[in-house]
């Protein structure tokens, strides 16, 4: 049988020379289009080793995060010290990686509920449509439309600055573009004739979402994500200005950075600021970058 | 169009009231008072009490809202409970100016910057300057305002001596435009740089699509220069788009420069929200809020304005 | 059709930019003249060495004034400038002894009962207005706080005076309820506020008077002459100021609110005058004075930072336990690491600068091993991890402090680090100001332990905040009581002698020591930055502006 | 007659990961004064490409002309600068697209769009061309012009907005009009109103045409001569009577064979195997071999040349090529 | 198999219940616009506009007309994935008009499958052919595991499709074969009735009539019955064996092919006929064409009276005032026209 099924195969390769032999799957064509994007493949590389450096902090690190040496204040980097120390003579290169794993859990869970809020209600009201899309998108209205600095503050003052509280705070500030973003692919997604030709199949409504519309709004939301990954880091460190961040002595990058935004230390050791400001550019950098290169790889139109 | 604005602007009413609610929520599920701020060792309990009683800050909470809403209504949005006296509009009109002020100059200079930016960028879509283009934007968006303003305060004002460390203008100075304009650059860039990224990036992306399309085919045969079939024919498509992101950045307006204002010691009304809310000042932040909200109304009315002027398509 | 959208935006700009002009035009209308060098002085090329008028001083702060009126604002860069604009009955020297010199009683007396004073003022005291102040100002503003309608925060101040009354043109009388050794100190101090302008507002309205944000009228050596809200406010010297002119011209209070840009603004010249240098950032200033043409002049604080031990927590109900966490810390290390030095360890609740200070308690010093002895006799014993428990529960402690103060999220991260070592665990939790003084809010409490700072007083007593009666309402909130404190404190406040009053309060503070309801951990010393040619400049630990009308800035 | 466009063995070449893509293989043409010649084929037969490269307007980097000559009014198209060529764009050579919904810029009024070609190309003053706008909107068939002249494209139907394309490529009465499927959006009914419109203006002006379109019943309607186009080359030239009297090429035959009539019943439609290959993927040999009923072994191995028979026509195929090249 | 041709199924399915598998009587679909203060509904678009004819088992009704005649919207609204905002549609003997989206499932869904014009659009990328073929399937529990292989390799051997591509993804296939995927798709559930929407007209000539006979052969295999939807005037012809000519939403002619392309009545009908376009063939004469004046109107505001007599020819003063009546001229050739 697979003798007669290959030889039909011949001919139709023949006959459709764009026919690969070997058949594409999804995840092959996504490589092949995301690594023809190098800003994206090099963002990846780097926040992969940021990644893991963080992941494998307890190991790689030379130092105990919280470990105090107060004869050792403020040292430039050194053999000792790689990345030199901060004000009470820990060592930055220790505190960065564990940083790392504040900074990207924040990012990453913040991002995660965001999403779950987001998509859920861009969900429902983007494939309802009528009254329930205008009740949820006034919703959204009303909370895009408070400046968020005033709802980082109230909100992280009525639930305490720990890091469980922090990653609720930030889903529940920014999921707002995420519910838009989703209701808007839900809402042109709806009309496609491959949801109508399953809706003449009789297919059921939760299943036309889960397994026709989402797949296919995937692409939008995971950039999304990922710039809102970057965003939620920076807004960590604003919130860190402000002392409302993670709470000493757990570094976070954005409390490192402020508290080497101080007049003594940017003038006496000017490479902590540095160290901890680079680590959040490249991951924000990486981030947007992957976002980019993943919205070539996932836009169902390039595929086709 | 009359009609239009004229029923936009009573769509957003509720709008403006589910702001108010949800915002009088959250300030009031914010543990403390406004008399937090007045502690004092030899200050006795009933003392507060009459201070609380007086502003009628023991009674539930929907009562307060509806006293506050009452009064709004009427255009009173109270006094301060902490610059006890002034009126809330006072202290918002004394600011609103310089906040108006540093986050136009600021947009402007981001938009200014950006959108040539992203156009060549989509004219040369992954050339070197492209890339360096995108590093750079990046670089704006990921540092943070209060390290990147005190890092050019201190080159730039307290090392080189080219700008002025902070306020809006020179103290004890008369007024000079030059003077005005000279405090507003630090600030204003480190605005800027923030929205400088989003700007590029949608523009860039916009004006790619607006490349694409038929009608530059059209201008292209019709044997105009590139640069002819851009400017004439690219542009004013390639900006409806992003319209809807001036109207999206609009909401930041108030808030967005509480940090680079706190920094540049800019009285603006970013660190009268901050500070009204660390102290509780419950009607200047229900007025902010308000104020904020008027804004989103206002910004994304004119966006619908800008719309129906960059494209005649929409008509109201 | 692409026009307007050019002509919109550009619209904008020139209405944001003449929006703008407007409030800065304003105020060149506002201000008398342009003053264009802030120091030196061009008037007098006097070559001999005394005191030179002229000259503007631009005080930094990086908090905000809330109003002119001493009777109702509350925070220190408001009380800094009614200091300039408002002069009282009473005030203190540098030595924080109680003086009428510079101040406007004349003469001072108190009856044999210690229940009447009798105060005689100057004659030549003037309000800015040109009005003359006499008995009738004195008067009318000691029953505003009288008043049951009164609604300001100081009435706590005054409630011990039973009347206030006219003897003549010149002469008041108060009566007191009952005796009180610090009625001069704490009820005297307050600026005098003009009768014949506020005589006829309801009291119940003088707190949002306007006379307290626009039109503030003073006695004092300056003249309030401009609030820019957000930006600064300026004064002018009150040239009949009854005790003379002062010699400089006018004095700014610059706002700046991020403490990093104010330092900023230090060296690069735009500020002359700043009183609340970090202590950490102290080398940092002095290593750009000499560039800048500044000096710093330093003295302790009248202040001292503690942790404090909420009592009603079992953990810390026994003084055993509280003293061997004192013994625990290394409040040397606490100063020199995060003072830079600046600072002096604490034992009491009072200043060594206090003429009630008392140097000889009990002290608690730093001995690790002697801690852990002390807690082991408690029943603490070293966990698993190395954390003590008693009755399977670990000693874990959750210190919290507020949010924006850098020194004390410092401690926190030291004390962490240092009482690890006898096996305590520390989570610091920084609040939010507002949600820290909410915390600890009579009945609600919710807090085990807290690193704060008090401010205090000229006058030495402490009953304030260690009296059992101030735990339901007042500010004793760890809940610490002990009878034997309650009773000397009630006694010390109604002691006349200065000595034996000293001698209580020694016994006071030798009891508090030996309970330790709190870990004093320093007094800190203060930094002010100045010009280098500011001369008559005497530091006081209260008053960042005491005596300013004898300041003058001396011509290079 | 001469020659107005000549072009000579064009090749355009798409470059992908350093690969060159032959989108348009050697293409021969010719179009005489006054003459509508029609290039034929579906989609992928390199038709458009043709003609965007002789607008120059060929997406470059990734295209580019390897080769060949375009000979337009004796000059070679291909060897002008971009300077000299946008004098002719739009001038002597003009061009309508396929989706009047989008070839118009929608934010520009009617009136500006033709007007801006007439200030470029002809310098006229804003007034003259204005008058001009106005005239070439009547000449298209607007009896409202003057209103119309002001309005946006939106407000306008896909019949309308094709005859303003059409005002505005014969604004400057070119030499040549190159139409890309300008019916082929449009519903029958308005494809007939068009269709009559192009006829006419090209009697009236002396225009050439060349017209490139997939449906041959247009063909037949407008064209004097027609070129069959197949995977980037020509296959098939001839009159138009010539070639629907007897098409000669496999392919022409195949594509005429899978068309349903209007006037009579067949039972079953003829239809080609297979499906056009896209231009990375053309078979060696003939073109056309893996898809012809015809093919034989040469076919699979041997490009076949374009070779000229009945003196008029010409095709690229082996059951008629060696028979007339030997000759 | 025996060729069964409509009027054989007529013949034999006439003394059952109704030989029509599928009444249409005065079917509506308005879609609403809104406007003005509170969003109200001011108006409507008109977009099927009192439509009416049956279809005969094993026949296929072609229905054309221009872009926006409706004729979309008729078909999807047949198929209920647009709610009608009148009229009946009688399948089967059983009004699926209000029938609520449960029983439509449970009964009728089914039974009716639809053949869509976009065959990139129509196929959801993210999906290999297995699962696109296999979730009708799943969906009315047909089949057991095991079984529904076979059947989907059976399938795509009737659509000319090599089974061995069961794991690729649309993308890899060019627009005839998902053309074809779609048509497996449809068959997959075994219908009685396919409402082809366009199936050929984003296709290239030469792939166009591979799936016209394709379609042709399916409809003997399985017995189908089809509702074919197109602007192309040939392949209706071609295809159906009656005809209805679309114009604003109403019927305008509806005939037998034969009667229909050979003597057309109606003068939309007529027009529409002339404006195509025809190979020249030798000898045989160019026909009069008729052009026709200016555009369609809008539907949300169609002309008074007959909505065609502002471009007709033949139009008269009663032609603006009146709706002409829709009615049976000649036997099975019904015509909505006051010439007649």
């Amino acid at each position: 049988m697979s003798q007669i099924n290959m030889e039909v195969s011949q001919k139709d390769l023949q006959l459709n020379p764009n026919l690969k032999s070997k058949p594409d799957t999804l995840t092959r064509i996504f490589f092949q289009k995301f690594t023809k994007n190098k800003l994206a493949v090099i963002g990846s590389i780097v926040l992969f080793i940021i990644i893991m450096s963080a992941v494998l902090a307890p190991w790689i690190a030379p130092y105990k995060f919280e470990d105090i040496n107060l004869l050792d204040k403020l040292k430039p980097p050194s053999k000792e010290y790689w990345l030199g120390t901060d004000r009470y003579g820990r060592d930055i290169f220790t505190r960065l990686l564990y940083g790392g794993r504040i900074s990207l859990l924040v990012g990453f869970c913040s991002v995660a509920g965001a999403l779950i809020i987001g998509v859920s209600v861009g969900a429902v009201a983007g494939y309802f449509g009528g009254i329930v899309d205008a009740i949820l998108m006034r919703l959204v209205d009303i909370v895009i439309s408070i400046p968020s600095i005033f709802l980082l503050i109230t909100v992280v003052t009525i639930f305490k600055p720990s890091v469980a509280n922090l990653i609720l705070i930030f889903a529940l500030i920014s999921w707002t573009s995420t519910a838009r973003l989703v209701r808007g692919e839900f809402l042109s997604l709806r009309t496609r004739e491959f949801v109508l030709a399953s809706k003449t199949i009789g297919t059921k409504s939760y299943k036309i979402i889960f397994s026709h519309i989402l797949p296919n709004a995937m692409g939008p939301i995971i950039v999304s994500a990922t710039l809102l990954v970057g965003s939620v880091i920076l807004s960590e460190a604003a919130l860190s200005y402000l002392g409302l961040g993670i709470q000493p002595p757990t570094p976070s990058w954005g409390n490192m950075l402020e508290d080497a935004q101080n007049y003594t230390v940017m003038l006496k050791a000017p490479w902590y600021p540095f160290f901890p400001g680079l680590l959040i550019l490249l991951t924000v950098l990486c981030f947007n970058f992957i976002g980019d290169g993943l919205r070539d790889a996932l836009d169902p139109k390039t595929i086709e | 169009m009359v009609s239009y604005i004229f029923r936009r602007t009573l769509m957003a009413i509720p709008l403006l009231l589910g702001i108010t609610i949800l915002s009088f929520a959250i300030i009031k599920a914010a543990p403390g008072g406004p008399v937090a701020m007045l502690m004092d060792p030899k200050m006795k309990a009933s003392d507060r009490e009459k201070f609380e009683e007086k502003y009628g800050l023991n009674d539930p909470v929907y009562v307060q809202y509806f006293k506050w809403l009452g009064n709004m209504a009427k255009g009173d949005f109270g006094e301060s409970l902490i610059k006890r006296g002034t009126p809330v509009s006072e202290l918002i009109l004394n600011r609103l100016p310089n906040t108006l002020l540093l986050m136009t100059v600021s947009f402007l200079l981001a938009v200014l910057i950006a959108i040539p930016i992203g156009i060549y960028s989509a004219m040369r879509p992954y050339s070197p300057l492209d890339y360096t283009f995108t590093v750079g934007s990046f670089l704006g968006v990921a540092t943070p305002n209060f390290w990147f303003g005190l890092i050019l305060i201190m080159f730039f004002s307290v090392t080189l001596g080219w700008f002025p460390t902070g306020g809006v203008a020179t103290l004890n100075a008369p007024f000079s435009l030059w003077d005005r304009i000279h405090h507003l650059i630090l600030p204003a860039l480190v605005l800027a740089t923030a929205d400088l990224a989003a700007l590029t990036r949608y523009t860039r992306s916009s004006m790619l699509d607006v490349l694409k399309q038929d009608y530059i085919r059209t201008a292209k045969s019709k044997g105009f220069k590139e640069k002819k079939v851009v400017i004439k024919h690219g542009i004013r498509n390639g900006m409806i788009p992003i319209i809807t992101l001036f109207g999206l950045m609009l909401p930041s307006f108030i808030g967005g420069a509480a940090i680079t204002e706190k920094v540049f010691a800019w009285p603006g009304l970013g660190q009268l929200f901050i500070d009204s809310a660390f102290q509780r000042d419950y009607p200047v932040i229900m007025a902010l809020t308000v104020i904020s909200a008027v804004f989103v109304v206002i910004g994304n009315l004119l966006a619908d304005i800008l719309y129906a002027i960059f494209d005649p398509r929409i008509e109201y | 059709m692409k026009k307007p959208a050019w002509l919109l935006l550009s619209l904008m700009l020139v209405l944001s930019m003449f929006l703008a002009a407007c409030s800065g035009g304003g105020k060149t209308n506002t201000t008398e003249s342009p003053k264009g060098e802030t120091k030196g002085t061009e008037k007098e090329e006097t070559k001999n060495e005394g005191p030179v008028q002229g000259g503007d001083l631009v005080i930094g702060s990086t908090g905000a004034p809330t109003m002119f009126n001493p009777l109702y604002s509350n925070d220190a860069s408001s009380s800094d400038i009614e200091d300039m604009i408002f002069s009282q009955l009473m005030g203190s020297d540098i030595g924080l002894n109680t003086v009428k010199e510079g101040n406007l009683a004349e003469t001072y007396e108190a009856s044999e009962d210690g229940l009447e004073f009798t105060i005689k003022i100057v004659e030549n005291a003037k309000f800015h207005d040109g009005e003359p102040l006499d008995a009738d100002d004195v008067v009318f503003t000691y029953n505003i706080p009288l008043s049951p309608d009164y609604d300001g925060v100081r009435k706590s101040y005054f409630e011990n005076i039973e009347k206030v009354e006219k003897i003549d043109q010149y002469t008041v009388k108060f009566t007191l309820k009952q005796v009180d050794a610090q009625f001069p100190v704490v009820s005297l101090g307050f600026g005098i506020l003009p009768e014949h302008i506020l005589k006829d507002v309801p009291i119940a309205d003088l707190g949002e008077h306007e006379f307290n944000t626009k039109n503030p009228i003073g006695s004092g050596p300056f003249k309030f002459s401009e609030w820019k809200d957000g930006e600064y406010v300026k004064v002018v010297a009150n040239d009949d100021y009854f005790d003379g002119r002062p010699y400089l011209d006018s004095v700014t209070y610059k706002l700046v609110p991020d403490a990093n840009a104010i330092l900023a603004q230090l060296q690069a010249g735009d500020i002359d005058y700043y009183a609340g240098i970090p202590q950490p950032d102290v080398p940092t200033v002095e290593s750009y004075a000499d560039a800048a043409g500044l000096r710093l002049e330093s003295g302790l604080a009248l202040s001292y930072t503690y942790l404090a031990f909420n009592q009603r927590d079992d953990k810390f109900k026994d003084k055993k336990v509280r003293q061997a966490i004192t013994h625990a810390i290394d409040r040397k290390a606490i100063v020199e690491h995060v003072m830079a030095g600046l600072g002096e360890v604490a034992h009491v609740p009072e200043s060594p600068l206090s003429w009630a200070y008392n140097p000889d308690v009990p002290k608690f010093e730093y001995d690790v091993e002697k801690a852990k002895k002390m807690l082991e006799e408690e029943g603490w014993k070293p966990g698993a991890d190395g954390i003590l428990e008693k009755d399977g529960k670990k000693f874990s402690v959750e210190v919290k402090t507020n949010q924006g103060n850098k020194v004390r999220e410092d401690i926190v991260v030291i004390l962490q680090k240092q009482l690890k070592e006898v096996g305590i665990e520390i989570k610091p939790q920084i609040v939010e100001f507002s949600s820290l003084i909410a915390d600890i809010d009579p009945g609600v409490w919710n807090f085990e332990a807290i690193v704060l700072g008090w401010s205090l007083g000229i006058d030495p007593d402490p009953s304030g905040i260690f009296h059992t009666k101030e735990i339901e309402k007042g500010l004793n909130f760890t809940g610490y009581s002990n009878p034997e404190i309650d009773v000397l404190m009630d006694e010390q406040l109604k002691e006349l002698d200065k000595n034996k009053r000293k001698e209580m309060i020694g016994k006071i503070q030798a009891l508090l020591a030996e309970d330790q309801p709190y870990t004093f951990l320093y007094y800190p010393k203060e930094f002010r930055a100045m010009p280098k040619n500011l001369e008559g400049y005497e530091f006081h630990p209260k008053a960042q502006m005491y005596n300013i009308h004898k300041w003058w800035l001396k011509p290079e | 007659m001469t020659a107005l466009l000549e072009v000579k063995n064009l090749k355009t070449y798409f470059k992908k990961k350093k690969v060159n893509i032959p989108a348009v293989d050697g293409v021969d043409l010719k179009i005489n004064k006054g003459e509508t010649v029609a290039l034929v084929g579906e989609s992928g037969s390199g038709k458009s490409i043709t003609s965007l490269s002789i607008m120059r307007l060929i997406p470059s980097p990734p295209g580019e002309i390897v080769d060949g000559e375009i000979l337009f009014d004796g000059k070679d198209i291909v060897k002008l600068t971009e300077n000299d060529m946008c004098k002719i764009r739009g001038n002597d050579i003009s061009m309508i697209f396929q989706e009047p919904m989008t070839s118009l810029n929608p934010v520009l009024t009617i009136g500006e769009q033709i007007i801006e070609v007439l200030m470029y190309h002809q310098k006229m003053s804003k007034s003259t061309a204005r008058n001009r706008a106005i005239e070439m909107l009547e000449l298209v068939g607007f009896s409202r012009a003057k209103a119309l002249i002001d309005d946006y494209p939106h407000r306008l139907s896909g019949g309308m907005r094709q005859r303003v394309m059409i005002a505005i490529a014969m604004s400057c009465n070119p030499k040549l009009l190159i139409a890309d499927e300008p019916t082929t959006a449009l519903d029958v009914t308005i494809q007939a109103q068009i269709l009559d419109l192009m006829k006419d203006l090209s009697k009236k002006s002396d225009t050439s045409i060349l017209i490139i379109t997939h449906d041959l019943g247009v063909v037949s309607e407008v064209a004097d001569r027609v070129v069959v186009m197949y995977c980037g080359q020509v296959v098939e030239e001839a009159s138009v009577d010539d070639l629907f009297d007897e098409p000669l090429h496999p392919y022409t035959t195949g594509l005429m064979g899978s068309i349903p009539s209007l006037d009579g019943d067949v039972e079953r439609l003829y239809s080609i195997e297979g499906t056009v290959p896209p231009p990375e993927h053309f078979p060696v040999g003939c073109r056309f071999a893996p898809r012809c009923p015809h093919a034989f072994d040469r076919c699979r191995n041997e490009d076949p040349s374009l070779i000229t028979i009945k003196g008029s026509r010409s095709v690229r195929c082996f059951l008629h090529g060696d028979k007339e090249a030997t000759l | 198999m025996s060729v069964t041709t409509a009027e054989g199924m007529n013949e034999q399915a006439y003394k059952k219940e109704s030989d029509y598998i599928l009444e249409v009587k005065d079917l509506k679909k308005h879609f609403p616009i809104k406007a003005g203060f509170l969003q109200k509904t001011v108006g409507s678009i008109k977009a099927v506009d009192g439509l009416s004819f049956n279809v005969k088992r094993g026949e296929t009704i072609g229905i054309v007309g221009e872009s926006g005649c409706g004729k979309s919207t008729a078909g999807r609204t047949l198929i209920r994935l647009y709610e009608p905002t009148s009229g009946e549609i009688i399948f089967k003997g059983r009004n699926i008009a209000k029938m609520s989206e449960g029983e439509l499932r449970r009964s009728v869904r089914k039974d009716i499958q639809m053949i869509f014009q976009d065959p990139y659009a129509s196929l959801n990328p993210r999906k290999t052919l297995k699962a696109i073929l296999t979730e009708p399937m799943i969906t009315h529990s047909l089949y057991r595991p095991r079984e529904r292989m076979e059947k989907l390799n059976e399938l795509l051997e009737k659509v000319g499709f090599n089974p061995l591509f069961i794991n690729r993804y649309p993308h890899e296939f060019s627009g005839g074969q998902r053309q074809r995927i779609g048509i497996a798709r449809a068959l997959a559930l075994n219908p009685d009735l396919i409402i082809a929407d366009e199936p050929v007209s984003a296709l290239d000539v030469s792939i166009q009539a591979q799936i016209i006979n394709l379609m042709e052969d399916l409809q003997e295999d399985f017995r189908l019955t089809y509702v074919f939807i197109s602007h192309d005037l040939s392949v209706v012809r071609h295809i159906s064996d009656r005809v209805g000519v679309m114009y604003l939403g109403k019927m305008m002619e509806f005939a037998s092919k034969k009667d229909l392309y050979e003597d057309p009545l109606h003068p939309y009908t007529q027009a529409l006929m002339s404006a195509v376009p025809v190979p020249k063939k030798k000898g045989v004469q160019a026909r009069e064409r008729i052009i026709l004046k200016g555009d369609l109107p809008s539907p949300a505001n169609p002309p008074q009276g007959c909505v065609f007599h502002t471009r007709c020819p033949a139009a008269t003063e009663i032609c603006s005032q009146m709706v002409p009546e829709y009615k049976e001229l000649k036997k099975d050739h019904f015509v909505a026209c006051h010439l007649y």
